[in-house]
């Protein structure tokens, strides 16, 4: 746990500034699946089990002081931590966690499919099961989610909540959730709004060591509004500044840059009745040796690393450099030739969307410029993210780029890489297009040794590189900056960021 | 008695164009002096020069004495004082001349309150008075209005009463009544002889209708190009005329030499 | 046959929000070929709506029009029937009148009937005292009397029966005021087209016009021979018209000022013309008075 | 007068009711799905749970349904809700609309006091020296990009000079003053705040002022033209004759003249002022009208867009009829009995 | 010559134009600004060579990425280089082969639309009028940005559809000002006098209506098509309008709006908006200061 923190360490600044740009769409844990509202309510709500001090690897007791798991992987066993009281003074018990849990599964939010295949009892006050149906390691991963944070079912109840089937009709607790916070984590909710800014306070009853900052204020502002805030000192802090934007800043700032688990990627949609050219294997090996990593990584910034396969490296599994593929313009240009006929394709994204600083549309160029060079012409066709987002997910792009941010820190997150799985689907992989590959996610699935795990993981790598039907290109740096007088704030891999942690 | 008006010797060109070529024109007091000639013979432009008025970009010389003074070589300011209090200025069209947006009231009393120092009180019932001269009905009602309300010839009356304001002894008449019908001009035509006759001020009247010319002014300049090419006794000169220029605008009148 | 026959013709102007405005109250006149009517009135009685409405510029709300014992339809927004031709205008202001961006001798062809017009136009500019020349040029090029002669010259171009012509020369030059008059009259008796001369000045038409009518508040108060009106006018409103009127002359009056009234409404039996001498038609009110 | 009022509000039902329409129309060429879009990268994926938020936002009926449930609405106020924020639209609109209303209105201000103020001294010195550096200033105004001098007014006064904040309304985490009319600049002071008030004027500065770029260059040009036409007119002339000094013609006499096609320009600009925030609102993340609808249009926000357009089109609507009215003050002429 | 010319000869035209108006002579300004509009003519003339020799004067592929990013202005790069390494310079260069023909296509589609549909409404009047002018009015009332990102997100960013979007909202200000221009006209005497001679509609409009409403249109496409370039920029800003790797100046802007302190990315491109149609509006404001003032207001009534 973290180092105790002197009573009397005065705090810098009276309410602390935060810059990010909001995909706020709810204070309610039950539906909220956003990367923004995560920070927000990872603060609000406690998890089961929580991950802390960047490591992602580790879950560390929350809510739950111990935990146990079976042999196969599919019974889980949370203890309650004692003493534990919700913001209203109430205590947190057994029933709160599987309300909170169930209710989740049940809204069919966002999140709903963590909780796909467990179910949840609470035998006695103080002890939480979870069962999944299927061997699952996973779990204590999936249980760090502020998705899954626990919220005080007494009074979730009174104002409209239920965890019963079909609460997706019959819960309406959320707009008492956007204007009250219903948690016993370090910070409550004074007030809510999704386009604007968002402000916690510090929760007098909370359980573990009290955050330094008693006020924090989350404000939606773009990259560009955030490089100026903190120059001018109107932020202390700006989440979403890329290496670029950072590049020009002053001396009086801090900069803490670590890497992001964020993958971006372009695919070469597979099925044939979406395009002949890029379900053709020729083309997908033009382009795999046509693409000049390092150059598209350039752009990426300091900090970023180019990104060897799906998993991203922190990961468990992760693939290093060797074998790594290196641009081949006569292989690329040769193979381009054996397709044959005009190679011209549509390459989609979204331009109104921007992730750790870094909008799509350079990549894009890139990757265009440089196909151009062996031969095939890239056709950049930008969208608001609202309208690309239906292409990609009906799996009618040609060609794409796109990201991923793992929903929760494990590996067999990015299984939906796969064929016939989400990703894979929208790629224009339909199930059974590579048995190879589907018989190794089948086996890591199940999977329950750690050692196993990573080979099978890394096999799985090697696997999906090869059929190239979906490119990992680099894994962007994650840039906190802050005021010099907050001191450093580190990006966190699974939250983004703590806010309760900052100036510990 | 000194001359009221002397213009003497008045040139004014705008761009190298001689506008204004050499004219002289004296009004004495309570005299009725006419100008006329051809549209764009400088009437207009050399009676303005009494009131300090001339084109931008001007080049003059003369003089224009007004009392002795001379008008061109005053200063705003007294340029200011002399304007609307010593001499004033009827304009041609009633439709444009009164201002579309103020009351009838602060029309005819802000330079009484100006040169005269008079209060707005003070100022209001003599302007009622004054609309009552020009006869128009119901003044103390008539002055709470606005422009639009009136008639053509209402609207002159009004913008006599104003001109009048101040009991100026030089009124100058540019064309009052070339946009009114025959009988209003009639009217007009009468309220300007009485009053003249009741206050005993000098006139500068301006027209290209000789007929009216003919009824109205003591004396007659006639102007073409700038230049005055006859003067004298109005029913003398129109009776006969002596330049041929003055020959040809009576010949081009209709006869109207009829016994009712 | 009478040339222009207008019986009875009421125009109303409609505007939402206002009381109607009847501004022509039942009115009717003839003109002969080869003769000219004046029309006279102070301003706003109706002179022009009179005018436009039997050119079919403003729409009848009742009574007729008739050129040649012929009914002519209003002018609609499509192309006038060349049976309609026979009725054309002279407007007051000759800078509007003309099209200022098409050469003034084109604006009088389109007016020639049939082919081949330029002959016919070289005519008809040198019938209005202007050169052939003029043909080939703009009409800013001219000045307002001149225009006018254009305007003329449109107008007969067509083989008109009738013509308005509505204060041809009250926006001209008093030196050329009675020249254009004069020309336009002649033109028109030359040629048998019968001609309705609006103005507000009586001591103008005096020497062109035939016949005078005085219209008052939308009706006609007294028809007559020139020479009559001048000499007897047997209507008050006439009277002061004529007396308004300033003279030349060494002993000439000051003009006589009417005393001003407002609308004067009329009782159909008081409006009704009675031909009080042969040709000398007043209205019945006037009869009453005297 | 009630008349037309009656007649103005009529037109105004028939403009709103188009506007829903086109609005409707428009939305359903958009080949996005507001039910995706709402949906989270894993639930998009399920189609059960698509057809339930297709269900839940009213997508399922057909289009006319959904058109006339909408009209039916917004009789009762309700605007439906947005994706977006989870709110209704009309609470959405109760919250941004006074914040771009601020805006303009500071920006018209702006706009009025210089455009106006610099027209009249250009009309009065026509064709001098200053005349033409005006003309130059107030075409420049009309012709830069407002993105651009935002960027390069935020660079400079914001992260240079230090001397204004470069977004939002109030400082980060300040409270808004209670409030009354959504203006913190106005319900500041009647809070009787005066730091509070300060900090929202300093907020509204550098955004008003680049906002009312075109708008201050085509205010001078229009005041110019406006005061030259009137300083033609006979009537300033016969002021001029009476012997009135020069200020009292000009602020008497030939302003009275010539305001009512300024005030045209105004109500026209300010009604169009509000719909063209978007990009100020952008740079300056002012939490306004505009940039909730340049976010409603690219998250298919049906409700949201349709509500912006209503809103927008009711200001234009009210704006008119309130130039409409206001020349009936000053033009006589133009009142009615 | 005649006596009667010989007469007419005396009368001085222009003494007698328009009485009323004798003393605006005193005061309006000459017509035509001279200085502005030269300097407006030497710039646009200035882009119309940049835009038709692109290619020689491009120092650069406007599209090649192979210097470094970011590098500030140097004697080889003189705008710099922008995020992913190309010539600033040549970009700018090769923007005006995008934002000068697209903003007179623009123009002229809108003008051609808005001008006919407001001529006829304007000429026939009655219930035509009536629909159109609703017609009109909503678009006006419409949020015209909106409509436009509308336009943009639902047939997919691109040049084209943002001049489709922009040609949607900017038709009906066409339509307005010719229709009241039009309505202006054709009741004045001299169409009166040409349909008395049996002039047709299409007659009146082509021959007497259209060249008389030429000036005033003119007048305003010129300061509309600086206005279409700051739309089309605007839109282009947005992401709505040109497409990468496009070197359109509002994208660019765009681009180099992400990092400030890399000022020449934004600079150049936003200087050559700026100047582009600040030239345009120099020439259409000497232009309809040339024009009579009448008209003018109908002009001015448009830039709404
Ligand atoms: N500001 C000016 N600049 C240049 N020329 C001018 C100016 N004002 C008047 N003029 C010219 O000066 C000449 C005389 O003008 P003025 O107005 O005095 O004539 P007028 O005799 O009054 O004619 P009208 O009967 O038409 O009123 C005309 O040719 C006119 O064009
Ligand atoms: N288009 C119109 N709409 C409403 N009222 C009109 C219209 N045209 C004329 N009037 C009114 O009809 C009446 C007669 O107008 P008309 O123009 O026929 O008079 P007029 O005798 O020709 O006057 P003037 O001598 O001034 O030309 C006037 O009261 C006028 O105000
Ligand atoms: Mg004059
Ligand atoms: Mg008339």
């Amino acid at each position: 746990s973290a180092p105790a923190q002197s009573e009397s360490e005065e705090p810098a600044v009276e309410s602390l500034v935060i810059d990010k740009s909001f995909d706020l769409v709810t204070a309610d844990p039950a539906r909220m699946f956003e990367t923004t509202g995560g920070i927000v309510l990872h603060a609000v709500y406690d998890s089961l089990l929580t991950f802390a001090d960047g490591n992602a690897e580790e879950p560390l007791p929350s809510v739950a002081s111990e935990w146990s798991v079976n042999d196969d992987a599919t019974e889980y066993t949370f203890t309650i931590r004692d003493g534990i009281t919700f913001s209203d003074g109430t205590p947190l018990t057994a029933a709160d966690v599987v309300f909170s849990l169930n209710r989740v599964k049940n809204v069919q939010g966002n999140g709903s499919f963590l909780m796909s295949g467990l179910s949840v009892e609470a035998p006695d006050d103080t002890t939480v099961v979870i069962t999944s149906e299927e061997p699952n390691t996973a779990v204590p991963a999936i249980v760090t989610s502020p998705t899954l944070g626990i919220v005080n079912s007494a009074l979730v109840k009174e104002n409209g909540g239920t965890d019963a089937e079909g609460a997706a009709d019959s819960d309406t607790a959320e707009e008492f959730l956007n204007e009250t916070s219903a948690g016993s984590g370090p910070y409550t909710i004074e007030s809510f709004d999704t386009t604007t800014e968002t402000v916690l306070v510090a929760n007098p009853e909370y359980w573990g060591d009290a955050p330094v900052y008693d006020r924090v204020v989350l404000r939606n502002a773009t990259a560009e509004a955030q490089l100026m805030d903190v120059q001018s000192g109107t932020a202390h802090v700006a989440l979403d500044l890329g290496s670029d934007q950072i590049a020009g800043l002053g001396s009086d700032v801090i900069v803490s840059t670590s890497q992001s688990p964020t993958i971006f990627f372009v695919f070469l949609n597979a099925d044939s009745g979406v395009s002949e050219i890029t379900s053709n294997p020729d083309f997908r090996e033009a382009v795999k040796y046509g693409l000049d990593f390092d150059g598209i990584l350039e752009l990426a910034g300091e900090g970023a690393e180019r990104a060897y396969g799906i998993v991203p490296s922190s990961y468990l599994g992760a693939l290093g450099p060797d074998g790594a593929v290196e641009r081949d313009v006569d292989r690329a240009t040769e193979a381009a030739g054996r397709v044959g006929g005009d190679l011209s394709v549509d390459l989609e994204y979204a331009s109104d969307f921007s992730s750790n600083g870094l909008s799509m549309q350079p990549f894009a160029e890139r990757i265009a410029s440089q196909l151009a060079e062996v031969g095939i012409t890239v056709n950049l066709k930008p969208g608001p993210i609202a309208t690309t987002l239906e292409s990609y997910r009906a799996g009618t792009e040609q060609m794409g780029l796109w990201l991923w941010n793992p929903d929760y820190p494990d590996s067999a997150d990015y299984l939906a890489f796969g064929p016939g799985e989400v990703v894979g689907l929208r790629a224009g992989w339909a199930a059974g297009a590579d048995p190879e590959l589907e018989a190794v996610m089948a086996e890591v699935a199940t999977e329950t040794d750690a050692a196993t795990r990573e080979t099978l993981y890394q096999e799985f790598q090697q696997l999906h590189n090869e059929a190239g039907v979906i490119i990992p290109l680099f894994q962007p740096a994650a840039s906190v900056v802050s005021a010099s007088a907050i001191g450093e704030v580190k990006f966190d891999p699974v939250f983004s960021l703590d806010i309760a942690a900052i100036g510990r | 008695m000194a001359t009221l008006l002397d213009i003497r010797d008045l040139h004014i060109a705008v761009g190298g164009r001689a506008l204004v070529d050499g004219v002289d024109i004296t009004v004495e007091p309570g005299e009725v002096v006419g100008l006329a000639g051809e549209s764009g013979s400088g009437k207009t432009l050399t009676a303005l020069t009494a009131l300090g008025f001339l084109p931008d970009n001007a080049t003059t010389s003369g003089q224009v004495l007004l009392d002795g003074q001379d008008v061109l070589s005053l200063d705003t300011a007294a340029l200011r004082r002399l304007r609307g209090d010593r001499v004033a200025m009827v304009f041609q069209d009633p439709m444009t001349s009164l201002h579309p947006m103020l009351t009838i009231e602060t029309q005819l009393t802000e330079h009484q309150r100006v040169h005269r120092g008079l209060t707005r009180r003070q100022a209001r019932e003599h302007a009622i008075e004054l609309l009552d001269r020009v006869r128009i009905p119901a003044p103390h009602l008539a002055i709470r209005s606005y422009p639009h309300r009136f008639s053509g010839g209402m609207r002159q009356r009004i913008s006599i009463a104003s001109a009048l304001a101040c009991e100026p002894e030089l009124l100058i008449a540019d064309e009052v009544t070339t946009a009114l019908d025959v009988t209003v001009q009639a009217g007009i035509l009468n309220l300007l002889q009485s009053l003249r006759e009741e206050l005993g001020m000098a006139m500068l009247f301006i027209t290209h209708d000789l007929a009216v010319m003919n009824v109205v002014s003591d004396r007659l300049y006639v102007m073409r190009s700038g230049k005055v090419v006859e003067t004298g006794v109005t029913r003398d000169v129109l009776a006969e005329p002596q330049h041929e220029y003055t020959r040809a605008l009576v010949d081009a009148l209709p006869d109207t030499e009829v016994a009712r | 046959m009478t040339a222009l026959k207008v019986e009875d013709v009421v125009v109303e102007y409609k505007v939402t929000g206002r009381p109607t405005v009847r501004a022509v109250d039942g009115v009717s006149i003839h003109v002969e070929a080869g003769e000219v009517l004046g029309l006279v009135g102070e301003s706003g009685c109706g002179k022009s709506s009179l005018g436009r409405a039997i050119v079919g510029l403003n729409p009848l709300d009742s009574g007729k029009v008739l050129i040649d014992g012929r009914s002519i339809a209003p002018l609609g927004r499509r192309a006038r029937p060349v049976a309609d031709r026979t009725v054309q205008m002279v407007f007051q202001d000759p800078y509007s009148s003309l099209n200022p961006r098409r050469r003034v001798g084109r604006q009088i062809q389109d007016a020639v009937p049939g082919r081949g017009g330029a002959a016919r136009v070289r005519e008809l500019l040198e019938a209005v005292g202007l050169p052939a020349s003029a043909a080939n040029r703009f009409p800013h090029q001219f000045s307002g009397g001149q225009r006018q002669r254009i305007a003329i010259a449109r107008a007969l171009a067509s083989d008109p029966r009738v013509i308005v012509a509505d204060e041809p020369v009250s926006a001209l030059d008093a030196s050329t005021r009675l020249q254009v008059a004069g020309l336009l009259s002649d033109t028109a008796t030359a040629q048998g087209v019968a001609l309705l001369m609006i103005s507000h000045d009586l001591s103008g038409l005096r020497v062109i016009a035939d016949r005078i009518a005085v219209m008052h508040f939308g009706r006609i108060v007294e028809v007559a021979p020139t020479d009559v009106i001048w000499a007897e006018p047997r209507h008050p409103y006439t009277r002061e018209l004529i007396s308004a009127i300033p003279r030349l002359g060494r002993d000439a009056p000051m003009p006589s000022a009417p005393e001003r009234r407002g609308a004067v409404i009329r009782t159909d039996e008081e409006a009704r013309l009675v031909e009080c001498a042969p040709g000398h038609f007043v209205a019945a009110e006037a009869l009453v008075a005297s | 007068m009630a008349l037309f009022i009656a007649k103005r509000l009529g037109a105004a039902v028939l403009l709103v009711i188009g506007t829903i329409l086109v609005a409707f129309l428009l939305t359903a060429v958009l080949p996005g799905d507001a039910a995706t879009a709402r949906l989270g990268e894993r639930a998009a994926a399920d189609p059960e749970l698509v057809a339930a938020m297709r269900e839940r936002l009213g997508l399922d009926r057909p289009l006319y349904e959904q058109f006339f449930l909408y009209v039916s609405g917004v009789t009762r106020g309700d605007l439906g809700e947005s994706v977006q924020t989870a709110r209704p639209v009309m609470t959405d609109l109760q919250l941004f609309g006074p914040a771009s209303a601020e805006l303009a209105l500071a920006a018209t201000l702006i706009a009025v006091i210089v455009g106006g103020g610099l027209g009249i001294v250009a009309a009065l010195r026509a064709n001098g020296h200053l005349d033409n550096a005006l003309r130059a200033l107030s075409l420049g105004g009309v012709s830069i990009p407002i993105f651009w001098f935002a960027l390069i007014a935020t660079a400079i006064f914001s992260t240079q000079l230090g001397w204004f904040p470069s977004s939002g309304r109030l400082d980060a985490g300040v409270i808004p003053p209670p409030r009354v009319t959504g203006f913190y600049t106005i319900d500041s002071l009647l809070a009787g705040d005066l730091p509070l008030f300060w900090q929202a004027v300093t907020h509204l500065i550098l955004p008003a002022i680049v906002l009312s770029a075109a708008m201050v260059g085509l205010l001078m040009r229009f005041t110019r033209a406006s005061v030259l036409d009137v300083l033609g007119q006979e009537y300033i002339r016969a002021a001029e004759a009476k012997g009135l000094s020069g200020r009292r013609v000009v602020f008497g006499h030939v302003l009275r003249g010539a305001l009512v096609p300024v005030i045209t320009v105004v109500g026209t600009a300010f009604a169009s002022l509000l719909a063209g925030t978007v990009l100020v609102e952008q740079i300056f993340a002012w939490p306004g009208i505009g940039s909730y609808a340049y976010r409603a249009a690219s998250t298919l926000d049906l409700a949201a867009i349709v509500g912006v357009t209503i809103f927008v089109a009711l200001i234009y609507i009210f704006v008119n009829l309130v130039t409409d009215i206001l020349y009936g003050v000053i033009d006589p002429r133009i009142r009615r009995a | 010559m005649t006596v009667t010319e010989q007469a007419l000869d005396t009368v001085d035209p222009v003494g007698s134009v328009d009485k009323r108006r004798w003393i605006p002579r005193w005061r309006l300004p000459a017509a035509w600004r001279r200085p502005l509009a030269i300097v407006g003519v030497l710039i646009v003339a200035f882009w119309v060579f940049v835009m038709i020799f692109a290619p020689l004067l491009a120092p650069y592929d406007p599209l090649a990425q192979d210097s470094a990013r970011f590098l500030p202005p140097s004697p080889e790069h003189w705008f710099g280089t922008d995020g992913v390494g190309r010539d600033v310079l040549s970009r700018v260069i090769y923007g005006a082969r995008i934002s000068i023909p697209i903003a007179v296509m623009l123009v002229l589609l809108s003008l051609v639309i808005g001008a006919t549909i407001g001529a006829l409404s304007g000429y026939f009047g009655g219930g035509v009028d009536a629909v159109a002018m609703r017609v009109v009015d909503l678009f006006f009332a419409f949020p015209a940005i909106i409509l436009a990102m509308a336009v943009s997100a639902a047939l997919g960013p691109s040049l084209v559809n943002a001049v489709l979007a922009i040609v949607v909202v900017s038709w009906p200000a066409y339509a307005r000002v010719t229709r009241s221009l039009v309505i202006g006209l054709r009741d004045s005497n001299f169409i009166a006098a040409s349909r008395l001679i049996g002039a047709s509609p299409a007659r009146t409009l082509g021959r007497d209506i259209a060249p008389n409403i030429l000036g005033p249109i003119v007048v305003i496409s010129t300061l509309e098509l600086g206005n279409a370039i700051l739309l089309l920029a605007g839109l282009s800003y947005l992401g709505l309008g040109a497409v990468p790797p496009t070197p359109e100046w509002g994208a660019m802007v765009s681009e180099g709006s992400r990092v400030f302190y890399n000022y020449w990315v934004a600079l150049f491109p936003g200087l050559a908006i700026l100047s582009i149609v600040l030239a345009f509006n120099f020439i259409g404001d000497s232009l309809r200061d040339a024009l009579d003032p009448r008209t003018s207001r109908a002009v001015q009534s448009m830039e709404l």
